[in-house]
């Protein structure tokens, strides 16, 4: 079988070392040399070929057996620690590998203009961009717990010098320290329980040397209190990845510094690890522990709905309150994890595709917007009446918009009707409860993204705006696949849901049955 | 009278300790014999060969060694495979360290005082440094306490062990006053460091003679034929069985010695004064190799005498345990806390060191014999990453740009004289730009201090933290996790400053004092006006400044650098060969 | 006369080496009570071999008159050099480094 | 009829096609793009014909059909088709909204000759006609949401269709965000009901869910769950339907184009949620008390909506204001059981005519005098525009529910449903059957007063410079076909009980009763106040003179004017606390929580910084602290362990 996700890992890699090759030399803007403006070009070949390889990838997979783990490969890699070289996707996992593939070259195009024209400085930031999508390509195939530690956080410094280097707000390194603080503080409690599952793992009769493959934790019985604390320590690291309240102080400063294409990367991608990592790890590995905290995490997971959206209305940078809208998304996203329902988990597992395309089509469409202010100012208060000068900017922000409310027809509202009519029937208690609680989130939706819309394209246009040009070609093929792609899946939703209905039965039925052991076998079948 | 029975003496056990010490006397004889001229060469070509040499018959020893551990001279040296081990990390690291020491970079100068004895800013020291003279004597110094070291990690004899403690402790304390430059603070760090050392030498053989007192012996394990403390306590054949206060006592103090060189708080306050006083190629040796052969002789110590007493009475095998958690969890904290807020870059490594010692006594107290093999593999990691780092502040200078000025002391560039080290953390911003390959490097090694994933500081914090949890003492690696997020933040804190900050290299008025740290001394021997405090302030010229510069390496740190880098990266990405053999160390209990 | 007399002699000598150390400002006179610790030690060492009725306390005495005379050589030659430095011997003048 | 049922996809296809070659084709469609929009909406119609008259012919039980497209969403135990539900209830929808719909974009073509983006008009309208078709067609709750939030969308594009480039124009982009936003309150209740439809029958779908309403064996639904259910649909009524107290958007609503008014915010779109009602029907009578509670929303908006309507001078608002008054006679309606479903859907089929022809009226009105709309200023218009002159006369009587025009048919039915006795609640009859009555009173007043002070009085009051005339034969061919319809519609499926018996299959067969009052009597009384009220109007604004600035007027008359208040009621009972909650959320976000967070690093530094002076310097302190710490740890060595052992 031809190890399509090695292969889907290793080619980023081998385009960031291309690419990256003499961006340690030292920054020089003179004129011309060799090799000079290939960057970009370059990045955007190899993140090109990688869709293709994805093409390929999907051709392999067999979607009558979506739950399974399929295109994987598994090597010792150290055998001494119990860590195992193991990725394989089930249909969630290939979903999201596609997300970030797909995002990635459409990131590099939409970015095409922003670091200006100094070669090296382009290098590094394609450079890590490319990086970033191995890891992410890598941390969502990870089969091996151990494995998928490392990438949670080795990823963690691309990203870190993302927006830290090559962000264009005052407080991006600020931003970038936050970020990184947030994430290796949740990283290290979650390496604790990491830590504790091995030896438990081991305790229970586990062959040492692979002790952290998924299939071989999943059928062990850990115990009541071990499970617990090992389900805090790395449901905490998750929540603030995902990022959940009250641990998402970073992520507004993140997508307020951040390039849009960054936080496109960041957060519709590379958050999702929270909750595929709840979906995939904590759920399966821990399950009693999950079914004890659901009703807990739920009420967090509703309350972040509420509080992002309460927080993204009375925002006044544009960049931040899109990065607060994530926060409001990722709530719905946990809700319906921890609904156990096969709908709310397929609703969870189908929205961090569709909030990816949305959320990433909006973070794009602002930055097209703030680039072309004359102060690249984010603050909405500096537009006005932009309907009329760049219609066209104005109807995709419109769409974009439109998505992040959930537009009835566009797939972000399948993906959350799923959720709320799937947290409704929820097997934890409460959770229909919190279900009627979350749905107040529609509304406010509605207003932080229609207010936007009025305050940023309607009235008369503000001085200085009144000749700004509409999207370019290079920005509507950006946007162009997005959008199709959101319209698409929402008429004929199937063409995902396949994906993400084996795997959402699967662990539905492992949560709620009392006699876990087929379940099990199930859950961690590596194909 | 008996008749005098040679000892049965295996020598081949013993190759690599008299390679290495053997070539320390070697080179007194090549400072004696040698004209002046060839010695330096000859000096390091000797020490990296004896270091070599060294590594070579450990590495001949070792199959040996890990099927049979070898205790020669009735344990006066007992080689086990972790003893072997330790020695070979020592030897690895000594040799990398040795680079960054003869590295004159592309000034010509090395970071040694021409004269060390001569007082600073005397006129004989101006003559010292304008003839060239070079102290060569380091070389053999480093070669001792290299030797000194590896027998630290590597004896059953607690006498021995204090012998070892000296040997490699009196060249160290010389060596850290040998610093060319800020040679005030280089004298006072060697006086700190020398009676802080000399006290606690004392606390440690006075445990000794307790120890004694109690077992009538100071080997731990000792023969069969005559067995050591451990012996005689699981055996009961004590001679003041009755009085284990003796022992317990005594055992306090030993450790506190050893937990002295170990850098662990509250015996920990000598670490950052010497680390920032002392020549940075020497802090690197010393912070590497001085870390693994005390904390490789604190587990043996420690896991022999826990072998002993648990048998015995468990509660003092408690007490040892509550002592060891007690220090670690004050180590990581003290280490972190106030590391995070330092303002030099050497100050802050060696909070770092501090914290690292924490860490590694996190696992340590999991007192779990696979632990050694995870504390070997932590050792070597952090070892690597530290010579790195600081083989990389060697390089990063201040230079003055004096405009017309005549200076002739130092070689004069295009664009002024190069001073000491840039160690403020303020003025490495923009490092990145001036040097990125040089700035990767150390935040490779900023990385791997702080246990980021992929680098080999992670696999090593991951075994520290198993070695807690797989000794029921899961709350300690949480307190070591939360310790490593603070850790984390200052590390990070440099990174930012290297990488995102714009260097401040706008013209400066030498009215503004260079450096902070001393500034009265700065400048030390290598200029005119002198280090002493009341020399320094008169000079003030208005066109002075002072920038940052990295100097180019003549290739010896370069190397150590390089090879610490991909270390760090190998080993984190592909640490299974590595593991596979610290994990035959760990297969006899020592 | 009870032979834990000289245990108890050597345990005040420590003591009061110690108490040297942490009193007295001379680096001179610091150093002399490390030396007292240590003399406190060999005195400790010969009790016990006497106790015991082995030599080994006595010959373990030796090797720390060696290394104590090591110590010497090296802590006196820091020291002076500081002297000539600063014209001081006083420990508390060298605190340059600290925070 | 499956011959043709292929078809029926493409009474969605022509409009969203058109729609989408409109919006996505830019510039290049601006010249002929207009033609497209009404060709999409005419075939759609055609469409709708052929569809219709095949399924007159069949008999009557095999008049519904599910027509499956595909499968549509496929998880977990939910399984939503996309198909669509071919019945005499939908068909009446479909003939309408693709016949008034066509002659509205008929009446645009000339209407919107001279905005600049005319085109993109064409193309929300299209949009518009292609959800509401989605609304009406759909075979589930879910795709019919589809619709209910596409049929929102359009309006929200419409409604702020000048949100550039006008004096006016952020008001009207803040009513179209109004619009969307309380259409979204709404909508809160059908996500509600769907969540509890599946939790209930486990299925979205009309063919699942309405049977189960119906049933009540062990399959079926609970009365508990029934009313639950029942409540939360309402809710999505009130909001779409403008009732109260969701009506608020409404009147706001009328600063869109004035073919939107009379398509979406009269006709059409607005009368979803009676549509929702009747479709869910089962539900309701499962549910007395959300029968209840629909009957008493539909009474207070049609009281409210009146009263509104007698004080606004802005004709536009007026006539806003009637329909939310005349669609509280439909949800009244609704709410009154099989008994009152046909009515509601007749009245709402009539009502689609006359607003629709009242709207494009005052469109024509407005066209003549530039766009002024206070009433005030208009007057003796009779003369200058005899087109809309006549055919807003015949709305005006056909709204009145003066016989033989449509409005008396469906009107009064509902009046006598109305009266009809309720078991148990012999005052529901009278009070219901009263309040009617009094609307239809109140109804002859502010309609009879609009129209006067429109056509009628002795000297016209028009602002400098007015040229009243009649547009093009495009906007007075549609105003003509409206206003036949809202002169013969109701009598033609009125008499006989035509209309009833074509919507018997789907809302099943009232069991006939007697009004507590006799039908004659009722009809008689209903015309005397009828008359009546229109007599006081006429007297007032016609024999007298009209004042150009609106007097004072009385302490109900203010409030009316001011829309009874409702938007200072939501400021103050909505709009101030949600905004309290968000500033406290906000500022808690920024002090406790961002805060909270930097405090640790604070704290660490602070640590930091305290515990660094221990570092002092001085060796002895040093040797110090080692001496201290071999106590220390001898001490709590030995202290841990006594106290362990001595457990």
């Amino acid at each position: 079988m031809f190890p399509w996700l090695t292969v889907l890992i290793a080619w980023p890699l081998v385009g960031a070392a291309v690419v990256g090759l003499g961006a340690l030399g030292r920054s020089r803007t003179g004129p011309a040399s060799a090799g000079m403006g290939l960057a970009r070009p370059l990045a955007l070949l190899f993140s090109l070929v990688e869709v293709v390889l994805l093409v390929g990838a999907f051709a392999a997979f067999d979607t009558s057996a979506a739950g399974d783990h399929q295109l994987g490969s598994i090597y010792p890699w150290i055998p001494q620690i119990g860590a195992s070289y193991a990725v394989g996707v089930n249909g969630v996992g290939l979903l999201l590998v596609a997300l970030s593939v797909l995002l990635v070259p459409l990131v590099l195009l939409a970015a095409w203009q922003e670091q200006g024209r100094d070669e090296v400085r382009l290098r590094k930031f394609v450079a890590l961009v490319l990086l970033l999508e191995a890891f992410m390509v890598a941390v969502f195939s990870a089969r091996d717990v151990f494995l998928f530690y490392v990438l949670f956080e080795a990823m963690l410094i691309p990203a870190y010098f993302l927006i830290g280097g090559f962000g264009q707000g005052a407080g991006r390194r600020r931003a970038a320290v936050k970020f990184l603080m947030f994430s290796l503080g949740g990283g290290l409690i979650m390496l604790a329980a990491v830590i504790a599952l091995y030896f438990l793992a081991v305790g229970a009769g586990v062959d040492p040397s692979q002790a952290f493959l998924v299939r071989e934790l999943i059928e062990v019985d850990l115990g009541t209190a071990a499970e617990r604390l090992m389900f805090l320590g790395f449901f905490i690291a998750f929540a603030i990845k995902a990022p959940m309240v009250p641990v998402h102080s970073w992520l507004p400063d993140v997508a307020g510094n951040a390039t849009p294409g960054t936080s496109t990367l960041l957060i519709c991608v590379l958050d999702k690890v929270g909750t595929f990592g709840m979906l995939t790890l904590c759920l399966p590995l821990f399950p009693e522990a999950s079914r004890w905290a659901a009703p807990f995490v739920i009420a967090l997971a509703v309350i972040s709905v509420l509080y992002g959206a309460i927080m993204a209305i009375m925002q006044t940078d544009l960049l931040r309150l899109v990065g607060w809208t994530s926060v409001s998304h990722f709530g719905f996203i946990i809700l319906g994890i921890f609904t156990f329902t096969p709908l709310g988990t397929a609703g969870s597992s189908f929205m961090m595709l569709n909030h990816g395309l949305a959320t990433g089509a909006l973070f794009l469409t602002a930055g097209f917007l703030v680039s072309r202010h004359p102060e690249k100012s984010q603050k909405i208060a500096a537009y006005s009446g932009l309907r009329s000068v760049t219609p066209v900017l104005a109807g995709t922000f419109l769409v974009a918009g439109l998505a992040t409310l959930s537009l009835p027809g566009l797939a972000t509202f399948v993906s959350e009707i799923m959720v709320l009519v799937g947290a409704f029937g929820g097997a934890p208690t409460g959770s229909a409860a919190w279900a009627i609680a979350a749905i107040p989130g529609v509304v406010l939706a509605a207003v932080y993204v229609l207010l936007t819309y009025q305050k940023i394209f309607t009235g008369a246009p503000a001085a200085g705006l009144d000749a700004l040009p509409d999207l370019r070609v290079r920005e509507r093929i950006v946007a162009a696949p997005l959008v199709a792609g959101l319209l698409v899946l929402g008429l004929v939703p199937g063409l995902a849901l396949t994906y993400v209905n084996e795997p959402a039965d699967r662990t539905a039925t492992f949560l709620t049955v009392d006699e876990p052991a087929d379940a099990a076998a199930q859950m961690g079948s590596d194909k | 009278m008996t008749e005098f029975v040679a000892p049965e003496i295996d020598w081949l056990a013993l190759a690599p300790l008299i390679v290495v010490l053997g070539a320390g006397v070697v080179g007194v004889l090549v400072e004696a014999f040698v004209p002046a001229k060839a010695r330096r060469v000859t000096q390091i070509v000797l020490t990296l060969a004896a270091l070599a040499g060294g590594f070579g018959f450990i590495a001949v020893l070792w199959p040996q060694i890990v099927a049979q551990p070898v205790q020669v001279v009735g344990g006066s040296v007992t080689l086990t495979p972790f003893a072997l081990g330790a020695q070979g990390i020592i030897a690895v690291l000594a040799f990398l360290g040795v680079l960054v020491v003869a590295d004159r970079t592309s000034t010509g100068q090395d970071s040694f005082a021409p004269t060390a004895s001569a007082v600073p800013g005397t006129s004989y020291e101006d003559l010292a440094r304008r003839s060239g003279l070079e102290q060569t004597e380091i070389y053999p110094l480093l070669l001792f306490a290299a030797g000194g070291m590896m027998l630290f990690a590597s004896t059953d004899d607690l006498i021995v062990m204090f012998i070892a403690l000296e040997v490699l402790s009196l060249p160290l304390y010389v060596l850290c006053a040998t610093a060319r430059r800020r040679r005030l603070l280089s004298q006072e760090a060697a006086a700190k460091y020398f009676l802080l050392g000399a006290f606690a030498s004392a606390l440690f053989i006075f445990g000794v003679a307790l120890i004694y007192g109690f077992a009538g012996t100071v080997r731990l394990i000792g023969t069969p034929d005559k067995p050591g403390v451990i012996g005689v306590i699981q055996s009961g054949t004590a001679p003041l069985a009755g009085m284990s206060v003796l022992l317990v006592a005594g055992v306090l103090l030993v450790t506190v010695g050893l937990l002295f060189k170990v850098g662990a708080v509250p015996f920990h306050a000598w670490t950052p004064d010497v680390y920032t006083g002392a020549p940075t190629p020497i802090t690197g040796f010393m912070a590497a190799c001085t870390k693994v052969a005390a904390v490789a002789a604190l587990v043996e110590v420690l896991y022999r005498i826990s072998i002993g007493v648990q048998a015995v009475d468990p509660e003092i095998m408690r007490q040892l345990q509550i002592v060891i958690v007690v220090v670690a969890v004050l180590t990581m904290a003290v280490g972190t806390v106030i590391g995070s807020v330092q303002t030099d870059v050497k100050r802050l490594l060696a909070y770092s060191s501090i914290a690292h010692a924490g860490f590694l006594l996190v696992g340590v107290a999991g007192f779990n014999p696979q632990v050694q093999s995870s504390t070997l593999f932590y050792l070597l990691a952090y070892g690597i990453a530290t010579i790195g780092a600081f083989g990389v502040v060697t390089l990063v200078r201040e230079r003055r740009i004096t405009p017309g000025s005549g200076e002739d002391n130092g070689p004069v560039g295009d664009d002024g004289v190069v001073l000491g080290e840039a160690t403020e953390i303020a003025q490495w911003a923009g490092l990145g730009r001036k040097a990125p390959w040089l700035t990767g490097a150390f935040a490779l090694f900023l990385l791997s201090m702080a246990g980021i994933p992929l680098t080999a500081g992670f696999i090593a914090k991951f075994g520290a933290f198993s070695g807690a949890v797989s000794g029921g003492l899961w709350w300690l690696a949480v307190l070591g996790v939360l310790a490593s997020v603070v850790a984390v933040a200052f590390y990070l804190r440099l990174l930012v400053v290297m990488v995102f900050q714009r260097a401040q290299d706008e013209p400066e008025t030498s009215q503004v004092e260079p450096v902070e740290t001393g500034g009265s001394t700065t400048g030390g021997g290598s200029t005119s006006e002198g280090a002493t405090a009341t020399l320094t302030k008169t000079q003030v010229t208005t066109a002075q400044r002072v920038v940052v510069t990295v100097v180019r390496s003549r290739g010896p740190a370069a190397v150590a650098i390089a090879v610490c880098a991909i270390a760090t990266v190998i080993l984190g990405v592909f640490p299974s060969p590595v593991l596979d053999l610290v994990e035959q160390a760990s297969k006899f209990v020592p | 006369m009870d032979i834990t007399n000289y245990v108890v002699l050597a345990a005040v000598l420590f003591a009061i080496g110690a108490t040297t150390v942490l009193l007295r400002r001379n680096a001179i006179v610091v150093f002399m009570g490390v030396e007292l610790m240590l003399n406190a030690t060999n005195l400790a060492f010969v009790t016990f071999a006497r106790m015991h009725g082995d030599v080994t306390g006595q010959v373990l005495a030796f090797f720390v008159m060696v290394v104590a005379a090591a110590e010497v050589v090296v802590g006196l030659a820091i020291i002076v050099t500081i002297f000539r430095t600063r014209r001081s011997a006083s420990v508390d003048d060298v605190n340059l480094l600290k925070g | 009829m499956n011959d043709v049922i292929g078809l029926a996809p493409w009474l969605v296809g022509f409009p969203l096609i058109g729609a989408a070659i409109l919006l996505l084709g830019g510039k290049a469609t601006d010249r002929w793009g207009h033609w497209l929009g009404v060709l999409a909406s005419a075939a759609s119609a055609v469409v709708g014909f052929i569809l219709m008259s095949r399924m007159i012919g069949q008999v009557p039980e095999e008049r519904a059909i599910d027509h499956h497209l595909w499968t549509w969403l496929s998880a977990g135990g939910l399984d939503v088709d996309l198909g669509l539900r071919l019945d005499p209830l939908s068909m009446t929808f479909v003939m309408l909204v693709t016949f008034v719909g066509t002659l509205i974009h008929v009446y645009s073509v000339a209407y919107m000759d001279h905005d600049p983006h005319r085109r993109r008009f064409f193309g929300y309208l299209n949009l518009f006609v292609a959800a509401m078709l989605t609304l009406v067609l759909a075979d589930s709750y879910l795709l019919l949401f589809v619709g209910w939030e596409g049929v929102g969308l359009a309006s929200y594009l419409l409604i702020g269709f000048w949100d550039t480039g006008r004096p006016s124009a952020r008001e009207n982009a803040v009513a179209a965000k109004k619009a969307f936003v309380m259409n979204r309150i709404g909508d809160m209740g059908l996500i509600a009901a769907m969540a509890l439809m599946f939790s209930a029958v486990g299925s979205v779908s009309f063919a699942d869910v309405l049977p189960a309403a119906a049933g009540d064996g062990a399959e079926g639904i609970s009365p508990a769950i029934a009313t639950a259910i029942g409540l939360c649909l309402l809710l999505a009524a009130c909001g779409k339907s403008a009732q109260f107290p969701l009506q608020a958007w409404l009147g706001d609503a009328m600063a869109g184009p004035t073919p939107v008014s009379a398509l979406i915010h009269a006709a059409t779109m607005v009368t979803a949620g009676v549509y929702l009602m009747v479709r869910s029907g089962p539900i309701l009578e499962a549910a007395p008390t959300a029968q209840l509670v629909v009957v008493i929303v539909g009474a207070v908006t049609l009281l409210f909506g009146a009263v509104v309507g007698t004080a606004k001078d802005d004709i536009k608002k007026a006539l806003a204001a009637s329909t939310m008054s005349q669609i509280g006679y439909m949800m009244l309606a609704a709410g009154l059981g099989p008994a009152g479903y046909a009515f509601a859907i007749f009245h709402l089929l009539t009502h689609g005519f006359f607003k629709a022809g009242l709207f494009l009226g005052a469109g024509s009105v407005m066209h003549a005098m530039g766009d002024q709309t206070d009433m005030r200023r208009f007057g003796g218009l009779s003369r200058f525009l005899p087109i809309t002159w006549i055919t807003m006369g015949l709305g005006w009587l056909a709204i009145l529910g003066i016989p033989p025009f449509s409005g008396f048919w469906s009107k009064d039915g509902i009046i006598e449903a109305a009266f009809m006795p309720v078991e148990g609640q012999p005052w529901r009859a009278w009070v219901f059957g009263s309040v009617a009555v009094l609307g239809a009173a109140i109804t002859a007043f502010y309609m009879t007063r609009l129209f006067f002070m429109t056509f009628g009085g002795r000297r016209p009051r028009w602002t400098e410079n007015q040229h009243p005339h009649e547009g093009s034969p495009l906007m007075w061919w549609p105003l003509v076909f409206l206003g036949v319809g809202s002169a013969a519609l109701g009598a033609v499926l009125g008499i006989g009980g035509t209309f009833t018996t074509w919507l018997e299959p789907v809302v099943g067969h009232a069991e006939h009763h007697e009004p507590v009052l006799p039908v004659p009597v009722i009809i008689t009384t209903t015309l005397v106040v009828v008359v009546l009220g229109a007599l006081i109007a006429f007297r007032m604004y016609a024999v007298q003179l009209v004042p150009e600035e609106a007097p004072r007027g009385s302490v109900l008359t203010r409030a009316a004017r001011r829309d009874l208040y409702q938007d200072a009621a939501n400021e103050t009972l909505v709009m101030k606390p949600a905004f309290g909650v968000a500033r406290l959320v906000q500022v808690g976000d920024r002090d406790v929580v961002d805060r909270g967070w930097s405090v640790l690093p604070q704290a660490v530094s602070w640590f930091g910084a305290v515990f660094r002076r221990a570092q002092s310097g001085y060796v002895r302190s040093y040797a110090a602290g080692m001496a201290g710490g071999v106590l220390v740890i001898a001490v709590v060595a030995w202290l841990v362990v006594g106290l362990g052992g001595a457990q």
